[in-house]
């Protein structure tokens, strides 16, 4: 099996679980009919959204873009470093995302509390 | 019928992003030559070195370079902490007091965690002050000391972090970070610029202003994960 | 100090940290530090507007240092100036409205102060921004600031307001996310100057998919047709205070955004055609649907997503004098449904059903109120003497002018819908029979003073014009000036 | 390079797997756990892609604290999904 192929595989690899985890949360967050469910898809979109962020930043090869003693005797050596701006990108969204999702889960918790349940489709006025 | 047009709808998705993303590929770079800089990404890998003495990129990217975006970061969570204290705010009667959901812990876990906590302090101060060293920095250093105090409230149901102390640590460090901007506006040069002295590359007296900032968010993201999860934690009122 | 621009953003996240710490010292401050944050900025517009217009050139300012291409930099043009001017006068007029608000004092007001100045930061840091990274951290400022100003009230079902807001709002910004990033891929850089500057070399296959993910995300924040099924909920359970801030400053925000990327970033013909028919549909659908409300507040969210749609056509069109009229329409959206939602706040109070139907004879035990609520309606309308009509004719000419006469048709018709549905409350208010109900909320002399100002606003411009037109043609040649935006910003 | 390939491939089934797990299974504690999975793997892909960064952000917000916020609020609603609404008078706390 030639370096191609390999290369083939392991682009169709991160790829494709970046799109699915989006796909697969799309669809939780649009089928499932349980707040809490529904909070789980967004968070799974999420993840496939910073994976993303991430595969696009990466080159083979590479190495982190840290100019630590060993970073500095790679980069001298003739190693690439990553492109970093993905990466401070992520950082911020992975922290927004968490700010969302707890908002998310207190507003869960508040409508449980008001309608003793978690369904959309027995809450009557969050029609849908 | 509803099920098939959902279904149908996310093939669509799909496809399109399959279909943009194929073109561009994967680990191929896209930075263009790092000596002459004309993408942003080369410009930073190329400049942070000379001109801000910071071993960690990404530490000069987040605080220095894209400062204001991390402003921003730390005014979302703040809200979030905030909006959610009023989102599940309940006026207590009263007689009424707040009781941690959890249950008691088994011994084991009590004596471990009065082993490990003071452990994942220190672990947690260590990673947010080197942050422009190693990788690590405010928001990682502010999670992991969430996860120690998450720990301690696991082992002991009766352990609160007082809420007074949260406040004050959070509303001081997000002032430390908003007036080393304006420290920047008011000796001239311009909003969050670096006005320290950058020190050598890769000790721990470098990278003038960065460090503090970052230390600053990270007892700031540390008060805010805390005050979250305390107001998660115990919220079902009883007599 | 020198007066600039970062004064918007740096001074109201310094008072919003420090809060928490006054809140210990005296529960009476912390009401007060909004209103003195935005009175001052109020002067830093005025004394900044002041600027750019003499000078001709917009105030660029860079940030940590950097210059623009490399790191995040602030752009105050006369464009972007007037937005933040209007949104900042606003605020503050809001702001002097909700300060003794009856239904906000018992709940826990630290929390409410705190998140509505948020609210105006996120609004104008989306504008002032020359980033488009940045403009999404601002823009979940307000997005997470709406989502619990939505649920604020106990008693109403704000929540599932809230949620679904949030719900929608999340996915914006996933599609928002994804349009930076295959960017970023594409141009190399986040800065929106040299993104425009860039943007030629980018695939048109690649544009395309960009602009689209681009228009989805931007569109739900603007409140376009196919996700706004937030909007009137969000609008009705929030407080009637953070109502107004919702039609004055963040669809303004949202619909700034969608321009910003339309006009400047992309250079796509097949955009303004798109604009113009989700602007269409969103019009038509939402006045209609504002005919069929009972609730009056929700009959005043769909107008003001009518709006909006208007404001989308006109920008649509394109033309120097198209452009005009929808800065003129947001102007007087801003003001004039500001007047309405408080106004309708305190018929709403005051009468036990939220139905309109419930509101009769109610103009009679409150002139003044009445009279606010239907020199607003008036307004909005677009009857002559007020400045409506000059914003609905300018627009209306300038589709003329494009030979766009099925355009003109449809705005005259939807215009009818709305003259229907506005006079009937009025009419309600003042010749229906008076129900027993005593009037129990009165507004403050804050409520009195803020909706007295916006009237006089109504009227003033209405009789003349032409003190806002020429500059706003100045704040739309900026906009519509390309190539004067890069160099400015770039700086060759 | 044979140890790469298996090793991304490995990977991507783990995540796609839990994702899957995490959308379909009723008991949502187990649904949350699977979502603490999907991070743990997101937090390997981040470290293996020169993100030591990303990675430990990941670990820390995404595995820790996201998924204990999520039991949490499991722990305050109900734990089944297809749950039978309970009749006991609804909780109106202090509505006037």
């Amino acid at each position: 099996m030639d370096p191609i192929i390999y290369n083939k595989i392991i682009t169709v690899g991160v790829y494709g679980s970046a799109i699915g985890l989006i796909l697969i949360g799309l669809y939780a967050v649009l089928v499932k009919k349980h707040l809490t469910k529904i909070v789980i898809g967004l968070s799974i979109i999420d993840s496939g959204v910073h994976l993303l962020f991430i595969a696009v930043g990466f080159i083979k090869g590479g190495t982190a873009p840290i100019f630590s003693p060993k970073g500095i005797e790679l980069v001298n050596g003739g190693a690439q470093m990553v492109d970093p701006v993905p990466q401070a990108l992520v950082l911020t969204a992975i922290v927004i995302g968490f700010g969302v999702t707890a908002v998310a889960l207190s507003l869960v918790i508040r409508l449980y509390r008001h309608h003793n349940t978690a369904r959309i489709d027995h809450i009557k006025s969050l029609k849908w | 019928m509803k099920k098939a047009f959902i279904i149908l709808l996310l093939v669509v998705v799909g496809w399109v992003l399959a279909d943009t993303f194929s073109q561009i590929t994967f680990g191929e770079s896209r930075l263009g030559d790092v000596k002459q800089p004309e993408t942003v990404g080369a410009y930073y890998l190329n400049n942070t070195v000379e001109k801000l003495s910071v071993a960690n990129v990404i530490t000069a990217i987040v605080v220095n370079y894209r400062g204001f975006d991390t402003l921003g970061e730390v005014t979302v969570l703040f809200l979030a902490a905030s909006g959610l204290a009023s989102i599940l705010y309940r006026r207590k009667e009263k007689g009424e007091h707040d009781v941690m959901i959890l249950k008691n812990s088994s011994q084991l876990l009590q004596t471990g965690a009065k082993l490990i906590f003071p452990a994942i302090l220190v672990l947690g101060a260590y990673v947010f002050i080197h942050g422009h060293l190693t990788p690590g920095g405010g928001f990682q250093g502010g999670a992991i000391i969430a996860s120690g105090f998450l720990l301690m409230f696991m082992a002991y149901k009766d352990y609160h972090v007082s809420h007074n102390v949260l406040t004050w640590v959070e509303s001081v460090a997000g002032i430390v970070f908003v007036s080393v901007g304006i420290w920047g506006l008011i000796s001239g040069a311009t909003f969050l610029e670096n006005v320290l002295g950058t020190g050598t590359l890769n000790d721990l007296i470098s990278g003038g202003v960065i460090p503090l900032i970052y230390i600053a968010v990270g007892f700031k993201v540390a008060a805010e994960l805390t005050g979250v999860l305390e107001t998660l934690l115990n919220f079902k009122t009883e007599k | 100090m020198v007066i600039s621009p970062v004064h918007y953003i740096a001074l109201p996240l310094f008072a919003a940290f420090l809060m928490p710490l006054l809140a210990k010292v005296n529960r009476e401050l912390v009401k007060i530090i909004p209103g003195v944050v935005l009175v001052y900025l109020s002067v830093v517009s005025v004394i900044l507007m002041q600027q750019v217009v003499n000078t001709g050139q917009p105030i660029v300012e860079t940030l940590a240092g950097w210059q623009a291409p490399w790191g995040i930099n602030l752009v105050f043009s006369q464009f972007t100036g007037f937005l933040v001017s209007l949104m900042t006068f606003m605020a503050t007029l809001i702001w002097v409205f909700s300060y003794r608000f009856k239904k906000v004092d018992n709940e826990p007001a630290l929390k409410y102060y705190i998140l509505f100045m948020m609210l105006v930061t996120g609004s104008v840091g989306v504008v002032l921004t020359g980033d488009i990274f940045n403009m999404f951290v601002f823009m979940e400022i307000t997005a997470i600031a709406s989502y619990s100003l939505t649920s604020f009230y106990r008693d109403r079902d704000g929540a599932e307001a809230g949620f679904k807001y949030l719900l929608i709002g999340s996915l914006a910004s996933t599609f928002m996310l994804l349009a930076i990033l295959l960017l970023y891929t594409q141009v190399g850089t986040l800065n929106m100057a040299m993104i425009a500057e860039r943007m030629h070399t980018v695939p048109t296959g690649m544009k395309v998919t960009i602009l689209i993910l681009f228009v989805t995300g931007l569109g739900i924040e603007a409140e376009m047709f196919p996700l706004n099924g937030w909007a009137p909920d969000a609008y009705s359970q929030s407080p009637s205070p953070v109502g107004a801030t919702f039609a004055a400053l963040v669809v303004k925000a949202g619909v700034y955004s969608l321009i910003r990327v339309i006009f400047t970033l992309f250079d796509i013909q097949g955009a303004y055609q798109y604009l113009i028919v989700m602007g269409i549909i969103t019009l038509v659908i939402a006045e209609f649907a504002a005919m069929k409300q009972t609730n009056l507040k929700r009959m005043l969210a769909y107008s003001s997503i009518g709006q909006m749609g208007f404001v989308l056509i006109a920008f649509g069109i394109g033309t120097k004098e198209a452009v005009f009229g929808a800065l003129f329409l947001m102007f007087n959206h801003a003001v004039i449904k500001s007047l309405l939602f408080m106004s309708g706040s305190f018929f709403v109070y005051n009468s036990t059903s939220k139905e309109i139907n419930g509101l009769s004879g109610i103009g009679k035990k409150f002139p003044y109120m009445g009279f606010l609520f239907s020199l607003g309606a008036f307004a909005i309308v677009g009857l002559p003497p007020f400045s409506g009509f000059w914003s609905k004719l300018y627009i209306l000419i300038a589709a003329a002018d494009e030979s766009m006469l099925a355009l003109v048709a449809i705005i005259l018709m939807v215009s009818i819908v709305e003259i229907v549905y506005y006079f009937r409350v009025v009419a309600k208010l003042y010749f229906g029979k008076p129900t027993d109900e005593e009037v129990v909320h009165k507004p403050t002399f804050g409520g009195y003073f803020s909706m007295t100002v916006l009237a006089a606003v109504i009227l003033v411009v209405g009789f003349y014009p032409d003190l806002i037109t020429g500059f706003l043609h100045r704040a739309a040649d900026t906009l519509l000036d390309k190539g004067a935006y890069i160099s400015n910003v770039l700086g060759h | 390079m044979v140890f790469n390939v298996i090793f991304f491939s490995l990977l991507a089934i783990i995540i796609l797997a839990a994702a899957i797990y995490a959308v379909v299974q009723k008991d949502l504690l187990y649904a949350v756990i699977a979502t603490g999975v999907i991070s743990l793997v997101l937090s390997i892909y981040f470290f293996i892609m020169q993100a030591p960064d990303v990675a430990l952000t990941e670990a820390a917000i995404g595995i820790a604290l996201t998924t204990i916020i999520f039991v949490i609020t499991i722990r305050n609603t109900s734990r089944r999904e297809d749950e039978i609404p309970v009749d006991k008078e609804p909780d109106r706390g202090d509505e006037k």
